[in-house]
């Protein structure tokens, strides 16, 4: 449709006396009238109010308007009320311009009055320079593949993908083994109910493998990732064969691995020093012979040894083992070393104080002078300075083991490049927001679950694999993802391919594909940090265009001509 | 009892080790070397020698301060009671105040063919009885009062005047002629055996009088019945607090307390108040005697400072350290401090002799004021 | 089978309940007691690990809510009663009046400042600021709609004579709304534990003993004190702070839990007054460091070189106050040197622990569900089902389900759409 | 001559410092009305070529304000706007203009106080240097 | 009946009083078991309590003269002590002739021998210790 004639209507608020109050609204709107392509402007008592919608609504008829400018309060609040209305009587929501002249003009400038008025008509001008150069916009509707792919068949992936499938989506479960289940395979009793870690994940495992909208592809490898949300294709590597799909999300559930404590309090060096996930191997095979002492120690290359965070489910493993340990030798001797117990939570503290009750001791030592365990003939010997009795301790022992932390395995650095999402400084998956995005990456459509995003016990793993379900199946129900017109375009003639825009984009909504720019449309949030760097102006973003902004800035300080 | 024992019977082993304890007792405030928290890490980590020989476990004030605000509920003050029994039978002891004349005198009111004559202070115008529904026990007053006349402690004058104002509102209790010590500090010292047969003679006594109701002016003796005698025997009478037994006569409305014009501060003494939860019947009380003004402590109710000093042992500078703070509190409250324990007017009063010049409180116990209040008084 | 789902409490977790909920395209109706969404967070002023400033990232998620058109949302409200199963609950709401018609008011807040009563104290600021009987929930809230105080006001009339729009109706009577759902969430949040009954403490006793809530009331530009942390004896700043960790919390007397939130919330707080005075000194007394999760330990170990927080690992036996100066005197037992001190502080800040929310134990009879020992939601397979409660079709998520924080309470109220999701497709298929 | 009155151009980010200039409305927080408040979606939005083309067209100062780095609704947009800033001071500095005239400033949604001070420290100041050289008034 | 007695005796006085009397051959029951303190002074309530209880049927505590006291006023202590004791044994039920105290100077070997005679005749009429012998345990 050729924009012949451009049509505005202004709507000045009185928003009762709180812009009324201080604004001579009526003058201003006799200033409206005469501003260029002004062809209606009127004020009313409440725009937000029914009536005042109502009146857009008659004038956008009425007098074939092809631009509305409202002055009232704050676009955050409203914008989209005005929109909406814009739309319900034909007009492209994007030919609609909000003027805040409340909360930055009536209010901040109550006493005077002269100024304010005087200020409300420069900023109706700023509006109608803007809205002059509006051009309409279509949102981008993206039809999204009713699939989605979970990489990771540990108990975080097995639920991600049985929630999916359960809500009616195709789910491709891709697992690097040869079997599903992932660490819980050679974990003996989980805490805190204490059941049999192998025989509570069957039930999900067996509804996985049999569930028909699950395909499960286990020793198989991730070959390469293309594509946005809602059209993600997929290259898997299965015995040597590509397998090659179409989802519409993807959800990250690569867990995990254990430290390994090399060179640690003799770890490697004498045979009796092992980690907590050797000793559930001998309790889950029953091989656990001398036991009669056993010293624990906690945070065994965490909090600033080898990596800096607090791995926080050791503690409540370490406990675990040490009460599986009294169950089956009563009178064995059990210390645990400790650099302060994280045993957070209710049912936590309850084992903590249950393990108490059960004769197990713990001593708290100081990351300055940690325990230093030493081969005494035959026995093993630990030596720790106790800080709290203020007392070196000598523990003579048949068993040390070694809580170890969480750390990332070689298989999900690799994932994180495929899908070129972010690993944080701690080398798990960084998500979008610490708070607010838990189970999100930056890049929509990528969603993160279980200990791949940071050390999780079960419970948590799940929750957080719920959430990643909840969150890849919004867009699979929708169908489609609509994305707010505000994202970037390139005049390709105009880019001459120096790529400083593609360093901007924190969301890889930028790609050089041999010297042209191609813009992944899905992926841009609107933010135009790119468009500011670009040399030649090929860069422009919808909505506020460059010479939209100068045409505000023009028209602060002499009205534009008519 | 073994440690080990002790340590489950309290379930110590629930111990964060976080130091709240230590962190309130007032005994580890000017004791350095005292530490409740190091006290129960000792008996966990398996230095039980050590723990029985260490000197410390009878400064204790057992003022029950750390066990209401452990966090993990591990009852200390039992602790503590039980640790002494066991160091008792390997051979080690507090060292007894007064060279030991406050536990030769319980012992030897342990012994059944003792005939006491210790109603010396019944003067005419009190009126007893040898029968009857309402006991007075006296515990161990008449040889407080011989003990400690000469640091001005008149320990008797609770006695008179309890009696009197029980007669006031009729009642002619029963004060028995041969009542024993009620075996406290046997008890909180470890001496279980002396601590059975004290029990048993006194509640027999008790029996014989036919007694419903059996009223105490101390509250050791008071908790002693209440809480530790049922382990070795049952009783079948009611047992109550002098000042329960007031404030239940205000509800009554059956007491007028009179009228005096004086301000006063009011020091819960550990058994009534932590021990036993009493803390507002004497508050009650005291504030119905017209014109005068109850003002609290820094530190009252649940949060009162003990005494200074328990079961006669371990008193040193660290408990005169504890007393002086506790008179210099009082004397910033008012200048007469009510005491509902006759011994926390002696370990007090004996305080307030010594040499290092402090402020002067006037002490008095909690019958004595109310009888004087009501114009009984205080002729023999 | 109905598709609708009810979400019961308006906080950050029944937001992103709801705005999941809603993004699949099923209609939700939101209904929070206290007359704004936002729940407890939007009383912080900063939150932990990274420093956000908490408005700042919770205001889009109440603005996306509130004007989501999947979404109802009834604030002053509360479930009366819920009748039916899983795909068939028939639910009772009650209204409660505001006095003030929601589409009329436009938050103008001229009636606030016309009210001559101002002797209210203020809920959202923790009382450290008193409101009058009409006034705004709090400058950010969500609907920005004013509410009367009925019990207090004495209808003078003042507000509605200034207010034209004519939104104040002090007769409004209370509605009763009948919903169909088939699923339920429940995301009623937490309550600060009232440290007055911890008499050793000095709660209410001592003036410069406050909650850690109130003390982000304190800091919060757009608190009582515009940010300044003034304290309550003489309004001036203090030159040092001592937060006090498990109070109320690892308690057998009060609360057995571990709150898990207070030792990092307590860091931050640490931080933002070395941040904002650069001079002071901040004191935490702790019995374990609890810094478990993502980027915790390392933003405790900032603290602890960067902004110079001294950690003690002690839990103080008593605070007393100096009498003229109203400085709090901690005495403690400093469990590594082993001796016993005493610290003066110009102020101390109580890290109480949080509690399931007043009415909880009501709100699950009507529902029909079980409490645990704690008063928390009961779980039936903790491990495999952590966020379905006792009874089929009802989901818990957030601090209702045990103690967590802000990330793993936005995680489950997103698993809990998931599942509510899943649960209506299982009874419809 | 009516006395000199200085014109501001302001510009502001959708999440956080637009919403901070709501709140000191929405407190009402009063401030000289020279300021004349640009919304973009991000201070990265921001490109040197608005900011040189204000002080072209007359403005007397430029303020840029956006989120706390960190609370930056786009990760980190806002480093690349302090990047921006630097040599826009020193070109600033270099054309005469006087450094002055341009700010940097974070204002988060609830620091709808220090928005105002800002606002009015910058009138006083601008009043003391008086208009900017590029200014019409000074032009003709 | 055969009473058992328990003498303090002070260091320089009475102690040499008694010595007196041996050296003299006086003679006098064996009933008494002397303990020499260095003065009369040093004698406690609790020792004379503690020695009752113990089964002691009688206490008997010497000293010097008043005015002799080698320390003074050690002596005018010790007749505050038994007063004290008195008062406590009399509250006992315990009769007041079972503890005397006697000033016998170094030279009145033959008054200590007699009171230690005497003593003894008074204890066989009184009767023994009703506490009994040695029954009550103490650490």
């Amino acid at each position: 449709m050729e924009e012949k004639e451009i049509r505005i209507g202004v709507f000045i608020c009185h928003c009762g006396t709180n812009i009324g109050g201080s604004v001579d609204v009526p003058a201003v709107v006799e200033y409206a009238k005469h501003l260029p392509n002004v062809v209606h402007a009127e004020r009313n008592l409440y725009t937000c109010a029914d009536d005042g919608l109502t009146a857009i609504k008659n004038a956008i008829k009425q007098h074939k308007l092809n631009r509305v400018i409202v002055a009232s309060c704050t676009p955050r609040t409203h914008e989209p009320l005005f929109r909406s209305t814009c739309e319900e009587a034909g007009l492209n929501k994007y030919l609609f311009e909000f003027v805040n002249i409340r909360e930055h003009c009536s209010w901040v400038h109550m006493k005077d009055t002269e100024g304010a008025t005087e200020k409300t008509k420069e900023l109706v001008r700023m509006g109608v320079a803007r809205a002059t150069l509006l051009e309409p916009q279509e949102e981008m509707k993206i039809d999204v593949e009713q699939s989605a792919m979970v990489i990771g068949g540990g108990i975080a992936g097995i639920t991600a993908a049985k929630t999916l499938a359960n809500q009616g989506f195709d789910v491709y479960l891709v697992e690097k083994e040869a079997v599903l289940g992932g660490m819980l395979r050679n974990l003996y009793r989980l805490f805190p109910t204490g059941e049999d870690s192998l025989d509570s994940l069957q039930p999900s495992i067996a509804a996985v493998e049999g569930h028909e909208k699950i395909k499960v592809f286990s020793s198989c490898e991730l070959k390469e990732v293309k594509g946005y949300i809602g059209n993600f294709d997929v290259t898997l590597l299965r015995e040597g064969k590509e397998v090659n799909f179409k989802v519409g999300t993807i959800i990250v559930a690569t867990g995990a691995m254990e430290f390994e404590p090399k060179g640690h309090y003799g770890y490697g060096k004498y045979d009796h020093v092992i980690t907590q996930m050797q000793l559930e191997k001998l309790l889950k095979d029953g091989q656990l012979k001398k036991s009669d002492s056993v010293v624990m120690i906690q945070c065994v290359g965490a909090k600033g040894e080898e990596v800096s965070y607090c791995s926080r489910i050791c503690c409540m493993v370490a406990i675990k083992n040490a009460m599986l340990i009294k169950e089956i030798n009563p009178d064995a001797d059990i210390h645990i070393l400790h650099n302060d117990i994280q045993a957070y939570g209710a049912e936590y503290e309850e084992l903590y104080n249950k393990a108490r009750e059960m004769g197990i001791r713990f001593i708290k030592y100081t990351p300055e002078s940690p325990p230093c365990v030493t081969m005494d003939g035959e026995k093993l010997k630990v030596e720790v300075y106790n800080e709290l009795f203020g007392e070196q301790f000598m523990l003579g022992t048949d068993l040390v083991v070694l809580s170890t932390p969480l750390v990332q395995h070689q298989g999900g650095v690799e994932i994180s490049k495929l899908l070129r999402v972010p690993l944080g400084k701690d080398k798990f998956f960084f998500e979008a927001h610490v708070k607010l995005r838990p189970v999100d990456f930056a890049t929509d459509g990528i969603f993160l679950c279980g200990t791949a995003h940071g050390p999780a016990e079960v419970a948590e793993s799940v929750s957080q694999a719920l959430a990643a379900a909840s969150g890849a199946g919004i867009p699979l129900s929708r169908g489609f993802v609509q994305i707010e017109a505000i994202s970037v375009k390139v005049d390709l003639e105009a880019c001459i391919g120096c790529g400083f825009c593609v360093e901007m984009c924190p969301y890889q909504a930028l790609d050089m594909v041999d010297g042209k720019l191609e813009i992944i449309e899905a992926l841009c949030k609107g933010c135009g940090t790119c468009v500011a760097t670009c040399p030649t102006g090929a860069l422009e973003q919808r909505h506020y265009q460059n010479n939209q902004i100068i045409s505000q800035i023009k028209s602060i300080f002499h009205p534009v001509i008519e | 009892m073994s440690l080990e024992n002790i340590v489950n019977e309290t379930k110590a082993y629930y111990c964060l080790e976080c130091g709240k304890c230590t962190g309130s007792c007032p005994i580890s405030r000017v004791n350095k070397g005292y530490s409740p928290r190091l006290t129960v890490e000792k008996a966990l980590l398996g230095f039980d020698k050590e723990l029985l020989a260490d000197g410390g476990i009878w400064s204790c004030m057992t003022c029950n301060l750390c066990k209401d605000r452990c966090p993990s509920n591990v009852d200390y003050t039992k602790f503590i009671r039980y640790a002494r029994a066991e160091a008792l039978k390997t051979g080690y002891t507090g060292n007894c105040t007064h060279g030991g004349v406050l536990s030769s005198l319980m012992r030897i009111m342990g012994n059944p063919n003792l005939k006491q004559d210790r109603l010396g202070w019944v003067s005419d115008n009190l009126k007893i009885s040898e029968k009857g529904d309402i006991l007075y026990f006296t515990g161990c007053l008449p040889y407080f009062e011989t003990l400690f006349k000469d640091i001005g402690v008149n320990s008797l004058d609770i006695a008179r005047s309890t009696v009197k104002i029980l007669n006031r509102i009729g009642i002619k209790p029963v004060v028995m002629p041969d009542e024993r010590c009620c075996g406290h500090d046997l008890f909180w010292t470890g001496d279980l055996e002396n601590f059975e047969k004290i029990a048993k003679l006194n509640v027999g006594l008790i029996r014989g009088t036919g007694a419903k109701k059996v009223i105490f002016s101390c509250p050791e003796c008071y908790r002693t019945f209440k809480q530790d005698y049922s382990e070795y025997v049952d009783m079948d009478f009611e047992l109550v607090h002098i000042s329960e037994f007031l404030a239940e006569k205000i509800d009554e409305g059956k007491i007028d307390f009179g009228s005096l014009e004086e301000d006063v501060t009011y020091q819960d003494p550990c058994r009534l108040g932590r021990h036993l939860g009493v803390y507002d019947p004497p508050r009650k009380v005291i504030s119905s005697i017209q014109g005068i003004g109850l003002i609290e402590m820094e530190h009252s109710r649940e949060r009162s400072i003990c005494c200074g000093t328990s079961t006669w042992t371990n008193c040193d500078r660290f408990s005169e350290q504890i007393q002086k703070e506790r008179l210099k509190e009082a004397k910033a409250a008012a200048d007469t401090l009510i005491t509902a324990c006759p011994k926390c007017q002696i370990h007090l009063s004996c305080a307030m002799k010594s040499k290092t010049p402090i402020d002067e409180v006037k002490i008095k116990d909690f019958s004595v004021l109310v009888a004087s209040a009501m114009g009984l008084g205080d002729d023999p | 089978m109905v598709d609708d789902v009810l979400v019961i409490g308006g906080g950050v977790a029944g937001i992103q309940a709801s705005i999941d909920l809603a993004g699949r395209g099923l209609k939700v109706y939101l209904v929070e007691r206290f007359p704004s969404i936002g729940g407890k967070m939007a009383q912080l002023d900063k939150t932990f690990p990274t420093g956000d400033c908490s408005i700042c990232i919770l205001a889009p998620k109440m603005m996306e809510c509130f004007s989501h058109e999947n979404i109802d949302v009834l604030t002053h409200a509360e479930v009366k009663g819920v009748s039916g199963n899983a795909g068939d609950f028939r639910v009772k709401i009650l209204k409660k009046p505001r006095y003030v018609d929601e589409e009329k008011c436009t938050g103008c807040g001229d009636c606030v400042s016309a009210c001559p009563y101002i002797n209210l104290p203020d809920e959202f600021d923790m009382a450290l600021r008193s409101r009058g009987n009409i006034f705004i929930p709090f400058l950010q809230a969500v609907p920005r709609v004013v509410m009367v105080d009925r019990e207090h006001c004495v209808k003078c009339g003042n507000c509605q004579v200034i207010c034209d729009a004519g939104a104040i109706d002090l007769y409004q009577k209370p509605e009763e709304i009948e919903i169909h759902v088939g699923a339920i969430i429940v995301a009623c949040g937490f309550d600060s534990f009232d440290p007055s009954g911890i008499k050793e403490y000095g709660y209410g006793r001592y003036k410069n003993v406050i909650t850690a809530l109130e003390y982000e009331r304190l800091v919060c530009a757009s608190g009582p004190t515009g940010g300044h942390l003034d304290r309550p004896s003489d309004k001036k700043t203090p030159n040092s702070i001592a937060f006090i960790q498990c109070v109320g919390s690892r308690d057998v007397n009060h609360n057995p839990y571990c709150s898990s939130v207070c030792c990092m919330h307590a860091t931050k707080e640490a931080i933002l007054a070395k941040e904002h005075y650069p001079s002071m000194e901040n004191y935490i007394f702790y019995t374990d460091m609890r810094a478990f999760g993502k980027g915790f330990q390392e933003y405790v170990d900032r603290a602890k070189n960067e902004y110079e927080v001294r950690y003690i690992r002690s839990k103080p036996g008593e605070i007393t106050e100096d009498k003229e100066t109203k400085n709090p005197v901690i005495w403690y037992d400093d469990t590594v040197t082993r001796q016993v001190k005493r610290l003066e502080v110009g102020l101390v800040v109580l890290c109480t622990a949080l509690v399931p929310s007043k009415g909880i134990k009501e709100l699950a009879d009507v529902l029909g569900v079980e409490l645990d020992k704690n008063r928390f939601f009961k779980i039936a397979d903790p491990l495999y089902a952590p966020l379905d409660s006792s009874r089929e079709g009802i989901l818990v998520c957030g601090y209702c389900q045990g103690p967590k924080d802000i990330p793993e309470a936005v995680t489950q109220a997103k698993g809990a759409a998931a599942r509510a999701a899943e649960v209506l497709a299982c009874l419809g298929a | 001559m009516k006395e000199f009155d200085p014109k501001i151009v302001a510009f502001c980010c959708n999440w956080c410092s637009y919403a901070g200039a709501d709140l000191a409305g929405v407190s009402r927080m009063q401030y000289p009305p020279n300021v004349r408040i640009i919304k973009v979606m991000c201070s990265g939005r921001i490109d040197p070529l608005f900011v040189l083309m204000s002080f072209l067209e007359g403005a007397d100062a430029v303020l840029v304000t956006g989120c706390h780095i960190g609370d930056c609704h786009y990760i980190d947009a806002n480093h690349k706007t302090k990047n921006r800033f630097e040599f826009l001071k020193e070109m600033i500095a270099e054309l005469g203009i006087g450094e002055e005239r341009l700010r940097l400033e974070w204002i988060s949604a609830t620091e709808g106080e220090k928005f105002a001070d800002m606002v009015k420290e910058t009138v006083e100041k601008i009043k003391k240097m008086g208009p900017s050289p590029l200014s019409p008034k000074v032009m003709q | 009946m055969d009473p058992k007695i328990v003498a303090f005796c002070c260091n320089w006085c009475s102690y040499a009083g008694a010595d007196l009397a041996g050296v003299s051959r006086m003679q006098y029951p064996p009933n008494v078991r002397i303990i020499k303190v260095m003065c009369s002074g040093r004698v406690e309530p609790s020792f004379i309590l503690r020695a009752f209880e113990v089964g002691i049927d009688g206490v008997l505590i010497t000293g010097c003269h008043i005015g002799d006291c080698h320390y003074v006023s050690g002596n005018l202590r010790a007749e505050d002590r038994v007063k004290m004791a008195k008062e406590l044994m009399k509250t006992l039920g315990l009769e007041e002739q079972r503890l005397r105290l006697e000033w016998i100077s170094a030279s009145e070997g033959e008054k200590f021998a007699s009171v230690i005679k005497e003593f003894v005749e008074d204890l066989k009429s009184v009767g023994p210790n009703p506490l009994g012998k040695g029954e009550a345990s103490c650490p």
